[in-house]
């Protein structure tokens, strides 16, 4: 049994009330390796998001995703906001005009995700940004899938993954956005970026187990 | 925190709802998207030239709107880029059909913004170049990371590309002089004391009393190091050298000197910096032909001061000598 | 104390002369005694604007000096009145044979010095008046007192007289409109934070983070009363109120509003503090006619914010909109 | 015995000492009720005067009171510099060209340096200036000088007063000079001029005691 375009809705909603929920603890990583604008940047795409579903009713689980990146693009700003942008907007593309998500197009919606991240801002993995949360979840995902996991398994292992991801970020030395203008003096410091990747996906999964 | 503020969310609006009745002569400002416009814009036949970023560097952007400049600055909220709608507006209302220049500090986010509004305009068949901005030689420059950032040669590059832009230039010759202006212009700086972004509340970073953050930019980020504070001699000498020696600049060098203050360090210190970068500048051979001194790219409150170095000839003399009306760059008629 | 300087006693003049190289075009700089004169200084028959005070004040009084505002300024020692021979010197090298008038803020040291040059240069034949500006509501007048301070209003004062001077005014008519403008002319500041003198090396007085002074001058004096931090709306009111209601200012008078930072307090929140500002006015009938936004009259890194008000007729606006080129405020041609 | 023109450079250099190693109890009175200065405009104004005095050789007391006072007007600036310049140009104008202060002529001169600080800065006792220092000091001379006081009993009379009319000053609001700006807040604290006034006539005693 798949996800239908209320679950997403009800998904990125509850993923908005996580940012909210998070906004100062992202504020203050960014705040430490950035300029403290992380939490506040996303807190004001995912409000205007959700006036947005609000207002239209999407008919198609791409339709939910393509609001949400359009919406993030045009009010977050800074980094985050053409990154998540770009990614949901990839994510929409790959599910096309399907009912529901399977596991397979989720799948497929992760990978498409972060192909769009790295598109945009060309970065690796272990230059300490979101893309160290995203790809071991892609990976996680992928994996889950091959081993016939359902929705609310597919996703706990990516939110799972996607944690570790970003913790594995603490060491490293930024090469890519605002932390890589202290070169070693970013080190010993969570992304945010990372960590709002991981966020979102434990809210995607927490939502699927529970609708499960 | 203590600002004369009402609401960290409402800053930004509250303080264009300032400048729009401070500077009506000069500009137009409009809210949600914000964008600041010259007031006379559109000027049919003429490249515009826009810029924008996140608030919070006063006077840059806006400040510099008017004849001579910019045609139109985006501000975004406090420290963060503005969003591709925002720069459509922008576009569109100064847009005089000779195509838009459009003027990018390089952080990731103004760069990901920016390249996503330029894909729209050109979508609408307008005309757009962008043009990138690197000058800050405290990050060390490398393809694999995003590169250097973009400090007071953005203010520089906005006065001369606006020059040329007001005589006529094409988007071209605009694209071109900009390119060059970006080729030969270094910053570095230094800070005594953090801002505070009003949505955080408190300080960026903690210095003691007897120290102080070097090669920093213009967001709070804490520096590339962090030393002992020194005397004046020390410190602008420390500026200079690493400015001078990155060019190069190089002894027979003709120059601008840009001595900026970060915002909070007040005239009375920048003018006593400013004398001894023109001394040390002066040792070297190098002959400081024009130069700017004040308060013109911040970072809020921030106590510090930054350095510009721009190579010049004749024409970017010319340029940079040519009239200008904004509320913050003033000269000529 | 972190201050981007050598040594404190040498911060006026390593910083006038870092002042002298960046505004060759526009004025000369002499040291000991520290005097700074426009350019093309004595002008044959026209009066001469002279000003002066204590330093920590920039841009006041130097960054004033040259066409169309003042002909001379002395700074003295950081807050401290400079000398009756700086003064003479001051007289002595702008007297271009038409008179010179003397501004003084009211303070104590400023008077009773300028009050000895006056002397001195009455014993020498030079045609000299004084208008002692002292323009701040805060502080209760009283001829049994040293009476009210002169703040904001004084930049008004200079701009304006010097405009006169510079269409050929005689001293007469100098003096009596400098008594117009001290006669209509209010201010009223507030401090966040105070300032570090760089021969005290501590901070003037020291505030909470949820406190304020109110009625604060330009001394690092510590204001009439302590009260606690409030939003700018309360904060921008209770500024309004003080000046308004002081000369009155009534409904139906035509004004302009000058909104100064003390220094250390940035562009953003000031110009939310003007729209505040301006609001207010409105609602009270006032129509503000001319605008003057920035930091102007500083003590030192101070953060806080002046309101001042000039009630304006038509010949004022006419001065006011002459053209004026100097360091600090430059319009017209 | 009288106090001849060696005797009045003597006592003056010995001033300057003090004012030099007063300097920051001096700042630190006017920096809590004034603007931080008055130490250093001080300090300025007698180490200029000692340099003079080392080229010049005045002839006479006058000369000394009038080289002093000179000096102060041109290198001290603010309220002190006109208003100790003029106290001293006083004084000098009171001895004349008389070659040894006899106590009468001190007791003239130090009347004299009062009227001159009172006709430039117009304060009243109880204004809380250097004049609630001087004031009682000269009354306690002339009190000295009618029960037959020698100089030194003289001076040790008059700096006594003077330190007592100092420490009068800490419950007074200031009406005059930087601190009236404070109104209330002025109260409970010493004046930094009155200080001064102090700590000049306790140097010019100690020198007059063990010159006898
Ligand atoms: N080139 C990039 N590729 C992928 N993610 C990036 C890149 N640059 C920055 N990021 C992510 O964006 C986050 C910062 O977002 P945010 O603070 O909202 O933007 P800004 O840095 O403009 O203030 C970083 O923590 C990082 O994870
Ligand atoms: N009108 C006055 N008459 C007499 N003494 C005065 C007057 N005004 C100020 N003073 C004295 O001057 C002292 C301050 O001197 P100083 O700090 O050097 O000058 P300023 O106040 O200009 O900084 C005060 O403590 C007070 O004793
Ligand atoms: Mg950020
Ligand atoms: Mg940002
Ligand atoms: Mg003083
Ligand atoms: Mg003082």
């Amino acid at each position: 049994m798949g996800c239908e375009t209320d679950g997403v809705v009800a998904a990125l909603r509850a993923a908005a009330d996580v940012v909210v929920a998070h906004r100062d603890e992202l504020v203050e990583l960014d705040r430490v390796i950035g300029d403290g604008d992380h939490g506040e940047n996303l807190r004001r795409g995912f409000r205007n998001f959700v006036a947005a579903v609000d207002r239209s009713t999407p008919e198609t689980p791409a339709a939910v995703f393509k609001l949400l990146a359009t919406t993030l693009i045009s009010t977050v700003g800074g980094a985050a906001g053409p990154l998540y942008g770009t990614g949901f907007l990839r994510a929409a593309a790959t599910i096309g005009d399907a009912a529901e998500l399977t596991p397979e197009t989720t799948v497929a919606a992760l990978r498409g995700a972060l192909q769009g991240v790295v598109a945009r801002g060309k970065a690796e993995p272990g230059d300490k940004t979101m893309v160290d949360a995203l790809t071991p979840a892609v990976a996680a995902a992928e994996a889950a899938l091959e081993a016939g996991a359902d929705l609310p398994e597919l996703l706990t292992a990516a939110a799972d993954a996607a944690e570790q991801g970003a913790e594995s970020t603490i060491p490293l030395v930024a090469r890519k956005g605002r932390a890589s203008y202290l070169g070693q003096r970013s080190v010993g410091h969570l992304d945010p970026g990372a960590r709002s990747t991981a966020l979102l996906l434990r809210a995607f999964a927490d939502v699927a187990v529970k609708g499960s | 925190m203590k600002k004369i503020i009402n609401d960290p969310s409402t800053v930004v609006e509250e303080s264009l709802r300032g400048m729009a009745v401070a500077h009506a002569d000069l500009l137009r400002v409009f809210q949600d998207p914000a964008v600041v416009i010259r007031a006379d814009a559109p000027v049919a036949g003429q490249v515009a030239v826009v810029s924008g970023g996140g608030a919070g560097h006063e006077p840059l952007h806006g400040g510099f709107v008017g004849r001579g400049m910019l045609s139109a600055a985006c501000p975004g909220p406090v420290f963060t880029s503005p969003t591709p709608d925002a720069m459509m507006s922008a576009i569109s209302k100064v847009d005089g059909g000779a195509g838009v220049l459009l003027i990018v500090k390089n952080y990731t986010g103004d760069v990901l913004n920016f390249e996503t509004a330029a894909e729209l305009a050109a979508a609408e068949d307008v005309d757009v170049r962008t043009i990138v901005i690197d000058d800050d030689v405290a990050v060390q420059d490398s393809t694999f990371t995003a590169g250097r950032r973009g400090v007071g040669g953005t203010v520089l590059l906005e006065k001369i590309v606006g020059a040329a832009a007001e005589r006529g230039a094409t988007l071209d010759q605009c694209e071109r002089l900009a390119q060059r202006v970006v080729d030969n212009v270094r910053s570095m700086g230094i800070a005594l004391t953090a801002p505070t972004v009003p949505h955080v509340g408190e300080p960026s970073f903690t210095l003691d009393d007897d120290e102080m953050e070097v090669g920093i930019g213009i967001h709070g980020e804490p520096g590339r190091e962090r030393a002992p504070m020194e005397p004046a001699d020390q410190l602008v000498a420390r500026l200079v050298d690493a400015v001078v020696e990155d060019l190069p600049f190089t002894d027979g060098d003709r120059v601008l000197l840009f001595t900026n203050s970060m915002g909070g360090t007040p005239l009375i210190e920048l003018y006593l910096a400013h004398g001894i970068a023109e001394r040390l500048l002066a040792e070297r051979g190098l002959t400081v032909e024009r130069r700017l001194v004040g308060p013109y790219i911040t970072s809020l409150e921030m106590q510090g001061m930054s350095l510009t170095l721009l190579r010049l000839d004749e024409e970017l003399i010319e340029l940079w000598d040519e009239p200008v009306h904004t509320a913050a760059l003033r000269w000529g008629v």
